[in-house]
């Protein structure tokens, strides 16, 4: 027999303006297994929420109906409350009739009649409430970070940090990503290698650190607290253990035509190489589209093997396959980051038919230390000190056709005022102008830093674009631009053009997204689970975002996510369980066709599908295909209750009987 | 269907609200006190998604003049995809009501964010206003369940 | 072609391909053949029964046939390779305990429209060309072939079998039908004599539920109307509403499901044209998601259970046509 | 053998006889057959992009329909015909209303909504016959001849309609520069106008536009210059200042072939 | 009135000008610009803001070569070479403001002139 309370509040005036509440109270108090109708002037203080605890205690209740506010505001002060007078907090209904009744309607006469019909709509429904009680599921005590980056390295150790086991996948040959090509960082103009390096030691160091260079995640599957990857370390054909990282390999190499990637492509480097001097793990990789012995096809053949001669070590390993690892989980971070976009469709800057029209990332690499000119900032063309440098702002972002990106990059103003003003400071007979759409500088100490570009260091900063690149034949380049404040068309004849190029996220990233089941923008950034208030975490549980690959950033604000990141996974790494949502769908196997159509509309992959043997008469048995829901995973939204036809899945706290129930006391 | 003292024929109107937006929109337009009629009643569901045909069915059984189903804008579902599949479950069923004869501005699908406080009010006078036009639900009651 | 079916059913037996064979047999009069099992050459010898009547769709049986020990042969016409196959993707058969032998097809009779030229005693018919000459006890009677075709057939949307085993004679192509025709009579009409036509047929319904039972893709363990908990129990039609419900909710449940089979059409009583409902939802599917055909192929997602991010709203119910 | 529709043009038929001379003797030595439509009007010289324009584009749709009937590709090898004929078939295919007005307009047997394909005289040697195929027939290699392309804009341009190549690093002409032997010059202003019809009003601006053009050529060390606009030739020889020689393609192309004096008497 | 103008150069157009970024990329690229006394993103502006009579009387709709490099290089796809068209057609529309008349023809014509300009120019300024 239901014996079911029933509270309403007056909130002050809120509600008992519009609201007869004691009317409400005397209405409701005469419907079926209601024992206590009350009113009270505040139900979410102390004293109102001890009445109804005194009246759990004293009557024994079953179910409690609130008529309060809305269940968004205090559900869950009430199931607390429940809970503490030793009532399920899942036996607690809230019938809105503040927000949704007395706040919108003006008549007494018919607001006070509504709320009754809500009051007996929640009454109806409570009576079919079950007790809940939320499930729990392991955590594994590992998070593994995708991406060692700035971003995946700070995750990481902060991670490593809480005392907890992290694992980097990388699939370049050395971790740092690209911040170990950047050259100085704004807006204080520190060497990005001398705050990114040591970190980057750090983590090889820390013990609670495993780092997969040079390899991919090839397989995730599982749920928040309890993920299963397969890692696939790439085969090097060098053993990692071995090798001591000296270089001599590199040196007797005799393929030394390999566009260096990590220069971008402006200069050389052997078959067999180190990425750079710092890199981590600082062990070398053998390229085997260039090196003569791999390229052959038979490694048995006596082709060079030079490298192998040249390591003491005994690490070179020709006959080195791809591995797989296999290993569990609690939590996955997204660090897969940023590349610039390819210009191809961008040939009016001319960037393909002249080498000294270079992308920002390739002026880093020209104006690094250990970047191919050794620091000192030379044409690419004819290694000459340019005078004149022209930037172009928004290369292909904020593009509106299929060319470009429709996003602003947002880094591009902050580096170009970086990069100008170092040209300026290092080289001051060189003209520098920038031509600039808007000048975008949010952020601590960045309008200050772009005011120095043109203040101080004088830097020519243009309200206008660059219409047209055309190199000349004396190495000059004719830049045609409008500078929209003086309304002319200029000609700049410049040493050197530089493209403030779009960023996008790697091309992984997609791939990663579909395994990992969660959402990304058309842009292919990741989706956060809440734009505002839930900006690191993924929708799909367990997996956050650190870095570029949620949006374009800048180092600062990679590394304040990284964190944010980090302290997320941490959140759920220090738990020995997690808490479920009780309100979870779940099969009846009885009625269960096994057709997997719940399976399909379900956004978390939560439904899975066993054969079990079923009684039949005559104590015959069938082998029935039936549907089981991991209540850790489900998120109980309920698309799968109605892609079922029998009815076989049902959803707790929001069963078809209750809704169907609240609809017949509306229509009563 | 209720009837008031002037006898204006006064709708029964059932909102279903998913409980990430339309809810919470429902919400906003109360603390912003946007009236709407008192004919709306509004059943809570986690998600769109999860409001089956047969609750449809149920409400205009049970003497419901007009039902109408609010949820996430597509794209925003709390759930990710649940909004797609409700849009398109009602798009056939409401394509099969209006096939039987079923008056079809008797049934409607709106998408209203949290933040839409005033865009909720406003669907729910409009809604309100099309159904009191159409008159009774006759065509698809159950005369048992008939208030006498 | 009986022969045919029976000598190969007789070979599978023996050669232990299979272990029963669904078939039909026939009961009190010529034209009532209803399907049956075969365990032995002798009852093969002894009732089955393969002819111009034989229309019922075995499908469906094999949901619980699919399951007992051993393989089961199956004879069936091309549209009933799309029920199987529906049946497949929801995994409510086993196929590999199937033997399939697909049939052709070339429409089969219904006896009402015989009956309904008055002619009684039916004892048989035999089939020349586009003439029928229909045997009674009270001697041969003649008329078109075309006008005793039962109407699923007249409208067969395929003479190509989607799955089998083996073929008995050739495989057709997908066909082109007007089988929406009537459909869009409907839609054309105003929202009253819609109606008025729906109350019409749909008051003659005696919740009988043949057409749940016939039909191949109603397969639920415990179907919706038999659940307590559903909250939309009713075993029997007590009123209008009710009848509404039944068949909204039965069409609803097989939306995208459906082959169109049309056996709820042909095994109804009261001869309502159930499915037409089905097809509406098909017509819809079509048009609104692209062309959709249930048991095609086992692997497509299902309409209902898909979506595209620019899928049309609701509201397009509303704005277009006739009110 | 490949039969082509082959739209010459009013140019084609007066100042830039050269132009289809060469273009019908070379097809022919490739083993292409074109047809010339009858009656074939103007094509209107310049596409007015203007939506509430129509009877200035019913002269291209005819043309269009023409080809489509003959159920053969069109191909044209005047730069500005091709532009007016592609653009006005991509806008049929892609704006209804328009379409609707047209059809509307001339009362076709059968509507016309953009069913013809448009070939430009190059797209057909690439596409067609082939630079590799092209480069087994040439007979007259333009051996160490650094030749300059010059596109101009209504080659490539508006390049989502004339979706010839790449509007910015365009192949086609170096491609064809290399398939009868020569070397091609790559300059920027390739792809600029040359100013167009200005030169009906005003001189200087025809002039400043071609000359740069040619300096642009020039200062990359190119020997000749070659088109496939008669305006485009006509400002670069008459208005640049510039002693560059100008061909069209046509004429290399016949050369090459050797089929050049053959027909141009 | 004005508002029926930019009513019928945005209709006739087809452009939507609210698209403009104003990044001046048209202008940087513009051919034709030292002879505009009104450039194309002014144009696009211009129209934006109604005014269309000043670029209706002014010389700079006879200066756009349609070259199509601004429609092709702009990032925000606003063709502002279309929304020149249109206001020059709205100008030579006009009764009696015809840009080029056939008697004018002769004293251009020098041999070697294409009959394609002809046609072109005719095409451009006259209605």
């Amino acid at each position: 027999m239901q014996k079911i309370g029933v509270f309403v509040c007056h909130c002050g005036t809120n509600i008992a303006a519009t609201v007869d509440v004691k009317a409400v109270a005397e209405a409701l108090s005469h419907e079926s297994g209601v024992v206590i109708s009350q009113d009270y002037q505040y139900m979410c203080s102390e004293a109102g929420q001890n009445l109804i605890k005194d009246a759990i205690r004293e009557n024994g209740l079953t179910g409690v109906v609130v008529c309060s506010c809305s269940p968004r505001m205090h559900e869950n002060t009430f199931r607390k409350a429940a809970a503490a007078a030793g009532l399920n907090p899942y036996l607690v209904e809230i019938a809105n009739i503040r927000e949704q009744c007395s706040w919108i309607h003006k008549d007494i006469a018919t607001a006070t009649e509504k709320a009754i019909i809500l009051g007996r709509a929640a009454i109806a429904k409570v009576q079919l409430n079950t007790p809940l009680t939320a499930g729990e599921s392991p955590v594994a005590k590992r998070a593994l970070v995708i991406g060692g980056g700035i971003a995946g390295i700070q995750t990481a150790l902060d991670i490593a940090e809480a005392g907890f086991e992290v694992d980097i996948v990388e699939k370049e040959a050395t971790i740092g990503g690209k911040m170990a090509q950047i050259d100085k960082t704004f807006p204080t103009l520190d060497c990005a290698a001398c705050i990114l390096t040591p970190k980057m030691v750090e983590a090889s160091q820390n013990e609670k650190i495993t780092i997969h260079s040079y390899s991919e995640v090839s397989a995730v599957k599982g749920f928040i607290g309890n993920f299963t990857a397969t890692i696939k370390k790439k085969r090097r054909f060098v053993d990692e253990t071995k090798c001591t990282g000296c270089g001599a390999c590199t040196e007797v190499c005799p393929m030394q035509k390999v566009p260096n990637a990590f220069n971008l492509g402006l200069n050389n480097r052997g078959a067999v190489y180190i990425p750079f001097a710092q890199a981590v793990p600082k062990v070398a990789t053998i390229d085997p589209n260039y090196c003569l012995k791999l390229r052959k096809g038979d490694v048995n053949e006596k082709v060079c093997g030079k490298c192998a001669e040249a390591c003491t070590a005994g690490a070179i390993n020709y006959h080195q396959q791809d591995e797989y690892i296999e290993q569990k989980y609690g939590a996955i971070v997204v660090a897969t980051g940023y590349n610039p976009i390819k210009l191809d469709k961008f040939d009016e800057f001319a960037y393909n038919q002249c080498a000294d029209v270079v992308t920002s990332l390739e002026l880093e690499r020209l104006m690094n230390a250990a970047g191919p000119n050794g620091g000192t900032l030379l044409r690419p063309s004819d290694k000459t000190h340019p005078h004149k440098i022209v930037f172009v702002q928004c290369v292909g972002s904020r593009c509106d056709d299929s060319k470009g990106k429709p996003y602003c990059s947002k880094i591009c103003c902050m580096y170009t005022a970086k990069h100008a003003m170092l040209i300026r400071e290092k080289y001051p007979d060189t003209e520098v102008y920038v031509f600039y759409i808007d000048v975008r500088t949010p952020g601590k100490n960045f309008d200050e830093f772009y005011r120095r570009a043109v203040e101080q260091y004088n830097v020519h900063y243009i309200k206008g674009m660059v219409g047209k690149v055309t190199p000349k034949s004396d190495g000059k380049i004719d830049v045609q631009a409008s500078d929209l404040l003086s309304n002319e068309q200029l000609h700049i004849d410049a040493d050197m053009v530089v493209l403030a190029t779009a960023i996008e996220p790697d091309k992984t990233a997609r791939p990663l997204a579909t395994m990992l089941t969660t959402q990304m923008d058309t842009n292919d950034f990741f989706t956060e689970a809440h734009a505002k208030l839930r900006p690191v975490e993924s929708a799909t549980a367990g997996i956050f975002l650190s870095g570029a690959c949620q949006g374009p950033k800048d180092i600062p604000e990679t590394v304040a996510q990284a964190s944010a990141a980090a302290s997320k996974a941490i959140g759920l790494l220090v738990k020995d369980s997690i808490t479920c949502n009780p309100c979870v769908a779940h099969s009846n196997e009885l009625m269960c066709n096994g057709c997997s159509a719940c399976e399909k509309v379900c956004p978390y992959g939560a439904i899975t599908y066993q054969d079990k043997e079923f009684r039949t008469p005559y104590r015959t048995t069938v082998m029935r295909r039936v549907a089981s829901v991991n209540p850790a995973v489900c998120q109980g939204c309920g698309a799968c209750t109605v892609a079922c036809p029998s009815g076989a899945m049902d959803l707790n706290g929001f069963s078809n009987s209750q809704i169907m129930a609240e609809v017949d006391a509306i229509c009563k | 269907m209720q009837v008031n003292d002037n006898k204006e024929f006064q709708p029964l109107i059932v909102a279903f609200c998913c409980n990430w937006c339309s809810y919470a929109g429902a919400d906003l337009s109360g603390t912003n006190r946007l009236n709407y009629p008192t004919n709306v009643k509004i059943i809570r569901v986690p998600c769109s998604c999860r409001v089956n045909p047969i609750f449809i069915l149920r409400a205009f059984q049970r003497g419901a003049d007009g039902v109408i189903l609010c949820g996430c804008h597509p794209g925003d579902c709390h759930y990710t995809s649940g909004n797609y599949f409700t849009r398109r479950r009602m798009t056939l069923l409401f394509s099969m009501l209006d096939f039987l004869g079923i008056e079809r501005d008797r049934t409607r699908v709106e998408w209203v964010s949290a933040a839409e406080g005033a865009k909720f009010a406003a669907t729910m006078n409009e809604f309100t206003e099309a159904v009191k036009k159409l008159g009774p639900n006759r065509r698809l009651e159950d005369l048992r369940c008939r208030k006498q | 072609m009986q022969e045919a079916i029976i000598s190969r059913a007789k070979q599978l037996l023996a050669d232990g391909t299979v272990n029963r064979v669904i078939g039909w047999k026939r009961g009190e009069f010529a034209y009532d053949i209803t399907p049956a099992i075969f365990e032995s050459p002798e009852e093969i010898d002894a009732d089955f029964v393969y002819d111009d009547f034989t229309s019922a769709n075995v499908s469906k049986y094999l949901v619980k046939e699919s399951r007992k020990e051993g393989k089961i042969l199956a004879f069936l016409k091309t549209c009933d390779t799309y029920s199987l196959n529906q049946l497949t993707k929801e995994h409510r058969v086993d196929r590999d305990n199937i033997y399939v032998v697909g049939i052709p097809s070339d429409g089969k009779l219904d006896v009402e429209k015989i009956k309904a030229k008055g002619i009684t005693g039916i004892t048989g018919v035999e089939r020349n060309g586009d003439i029928l000459t229909v045997k009674t006890i009270y001697g041969d009677e003649t008329m078109s072939v075309a006008d005793a075709m039962s109407n699923k057939c007249l409208s067969c949307k395929s003479k190509k079998h989607v799955t089998y085993d083996e073929l008995i004679g050739e495989d057709g192509e997908v066909t082109d039908t007007n089988r929406f025709d009537m459909v869009e009579k409907l839609e054309n009409m105003t929202s009253q004599e819609r109606y008025d036509f729906w109350r019409n047929e749909l008051s003659k319904c005696i919740r009988c539920n043949a057409c749940r039972n016939v039909c191949p893709a109603c397969t639920c363990e415990n179907c919706v109307f038999n659940n307590p908990d559903s909250g939309v129990e009713n075993k029997a039609a007590a009123d209008s509403f009710e009848e509404n419900m039944f068949h909204i909710i039965r069409a609803f449940h097989v939306a995208g499901r459906c082959t169109d089979c049309g056996e709820c059409s042909r095994v109804c009583p009261q001869n309502i044209p159930l499915h037409l409902l089905n097809r509406k939802f098909i017509k819809d599917i079509n048009s609104l998601y692209g062309e959709y055909q249930a048991g095609a192929d086992t692997t497509s997602k299902a309409p209902l259970n898909n979506y595209t991010f620019d899928d049309c709203e609701a509201s397009i119910v509303h704005e277009r046509g006739v009110e | 053998m490949n039969t082509f529709m082959y739209y010459p043009g009013c140019t084609l038929r007066t100042q830039a006889k050269d132009l289809d001379a060469y273009a019908r003797s070379s097809a022919e030595a490739l083993g292409i057959s074109l047809e010339e439509p009858e009656n074939w009007q103007c094509c209107g010289g310049a596409y007015t992009t203007a939506k509430d324009e129509i009877a200035t584009k019913l002269s291209a749709v005819r043309t269009l329909n023409a080809a489509k009937e003959a159920d053969k590709p069109l191909i044209t090898v005047c730069s500005a015909c091709h532009n007016v004929i592609k653009q006005t078939n991509y806008d049929i295919s892609h704006d209804e209303e328009m379409s609707a007005k047209v059809n509307n307009y001339l009362q076709l047997d059968e509507p016309y909504n953009g069913e013809a394909t448009v070939y430009h005289y190059l797209e057909m040697l690439r596409d067609v016959v082939g630079f590799d195929n092209l480069k087994k027939q040439v007979v007259n290699p333009f051996k160490g001849k650094k030749i300059a392309a010059y596109y101009g804009c209504l080659l490539l341009r508006p390049s989502k309609a004339l979706a010839m190549d790449d509007p910015e690093n365009p192949t086609i002409i170096e491609d064809f520069i290399k398939a009868i032997g020569g070397t091609p010059v790559i300059y920027a202003q390739r792809n600029e106008c040359c100013g167009g019809y200005i030169t009906m009003e005003d001189k200087a601006q025809a002039s400043k536009r071609s000359a740069k053009v040619m300096d642009s050529a020039q200062e990359q060390g190119a020997d000749m210059i070659i088109t496939a606009c008669p305006l485009c030739m006509y400002n670069l020889k008459k208005n640049s200042g510039s002693e560059l020689p100008v061909y069209y393609f046509t004429e290399l192309l016949a050369e090459a072939l050797e089929v050049k004096e053959a027909d141009n008497e | 009135m004005s508002n029926n103008l930019k009513e019928q150069v945005i209709r006739s157009s087809g452009v939507n000008v609210l698209k403009c970024m104003r990044c001046g990329k048209c202008s940087g690229t513009c051919p034709s610009y030292d002879e505009m006394e009104y450039h194309p993103h002014q144009f696009v502006y211009m129209v934006e803001k109604g005014d269309i009579e000043t670029l209706m009387n002014s010389d700079s709709i006879y200066k756009c070569l349609t070259c199509f490099a601004c429609v092709d290089r702009c990032p925000r796809s606003v063709e502002p070479a279309k929304v020149v068209e249109a206001v020059r057609l709205a100008a030579v529309r006009i009764q009696g403001n015809n840009h080029l008349i056939p008697d004018q023809i002769p004293e251009m014509l020098d041999e070697d002139l294409p009959q394609q300009a002809i046609v072109t120019a005719f095409r451009k300024y006259t209605k």
